[in-house]
């Protein structure tokens, strides 16, 4: 079955595209669709990353059905200023699963 | 309750007028502002980007959970997307209340939480590169990986 | 640092317009509005009066205080004075800083200070009569009677 | 020697007049000046007074000097309403001293 990944800040850049389709086995979960990814992506990038279906926050347990959108993303920094010290993530190119 | 994602110039005067209501005493006000700075590196500018429809659902849970939390009567929670200049408001969060414990407390939670846990995120422009800003990290109840 | 007693609405755009600077990232607001009933007897208007020129004193005395004590950059605090009807603003606490943590804070003690110190007096027009409102007992260290 | 007091909120009314010049004996303090003071004032208006000596509070041992500005002070109300339940202050009629 297939899913629908959407990818935002630094991941957007790091994938060099806004979303893909992915196809998963059937009894896929969260869990499973993030190791996939963990391999794709460098490890300053992967820290504290979180995963949203359907537009919820998703813990690794939640399974994942035909058609759904599922959110890969970074630590967010909306709103002021932050007072934790902003650094540089190195993208690496871009590369396919 | 006033929850909005605009991609225009917020207009603090107008957001807090229309909040305000008779049985209210007190209005706290947060409003993030774009700083010249970071470490002493110039700021040129900022660029906003959300997942927003993500992003509106989960500011207006923070709004309900502030309300009950807190026992304010309204709250108003606005974030601007797009490209940002020095001294432009980024979020404006506004709380009337009939006391001002509860306003100020409600004020600080909701932007306290909206910079954890909604997917927002900014690049910031310096002279000499752009890089993502460094989010906190997600609360514990967010990343189950 | 704006410091000022007024006896006409108080405009909060042009005071926090003029309050921001580059370094900011924070304003965090302070708006002491009138409300329409105390304890559910209603409200007409309120009558102000301050001992004017040491309430000046006092609130630049705060300000700075709030300045040294917090590492706050900026603090504009205006009161306004006579008679005032159910939803204007009686006072304007705004604290520019580069971080909110701190912007809070010191709005937050300004306001809790400002209401035990000042010398500014209200007296609340019910419609069945009227009342010197109750202040907060003074610290410790003004009364040593 | 003479020092001028000022009569604020309440006790402005209570007086029936914002300021009277009041006579007092050299060397006379704030503490002294309070007594006199106390005599012509409810209980529930003396409560939690204030002192002002040309426009900074005062305690107790703070001399007066002639011409001096003493302010009564009633417990501050400004800013917003306050978390503090508003009383009545039952007026009695003026008096003189």
């Amino acid at each position: 079955m297939r899913v629908r990944v959407l990818y935002f800040g630094v991941l957007k850049e790091l994938f060099a595209c806004p979303s893909e389709d992915v196809e998963v086995e059937t009894g896929c979960n969260v869990g499973a669709l993030r190791k996939v990814f963990h391999g794709r992506m460098p490890h300053t990038a992967w820290k504290s990353m979180a995963i949203a279906v359907n537009q919820e926050y998703a813990g690794d347990e939640v399974l994942l059905h035909e058609g759904d959108e599922v959110a890969l993303l970074p630590p967010v920094s909306g709103g002021a200023p932050g007072n934790v010290p902003w650094k540089k993530i190195i993208l690496p190119s871009p590369r396919t699963v | 309750m006033q929850i909005a994602i605009v991609r225009e110039v917020i207009d603090a005067g107008s957001i807090t007028a229309a909040l305000k209501a008779g049985a209210d005493g007190a209005v706290c006000v947060f409003d993030g502002i774009v700083r010249d700075n970071t470490r002493g590196r110039r700021t040129l500018y900022l660029d906003y980007e959300a997942y927003e429809e993500m992003a509106l659902n989960q500011m207006r849970n923070l709004a309900e959970e502030a309300i009950a939390k807190f026992g304010v009567r309204d709250i108003a929670v606005v974030h601007r997307l797009g490209r940002l200049y020095v001294g432009e408001s980024s979020v404006l969060i506004a709380v009337a209340s009939a006391h001002r414990g509860a306003a100020f407390e409600a004020c600080r939670w909701l932007i306290d939480t909206l910079k954890k846990t909604v997917p927002i995120w900014k690049k910031e422009q310096f002279e000499d590169g752009a890089v993502w800003a460094d989010g906190e990290p997600f609360p514990e109840e967010i990343v189950r990986g």
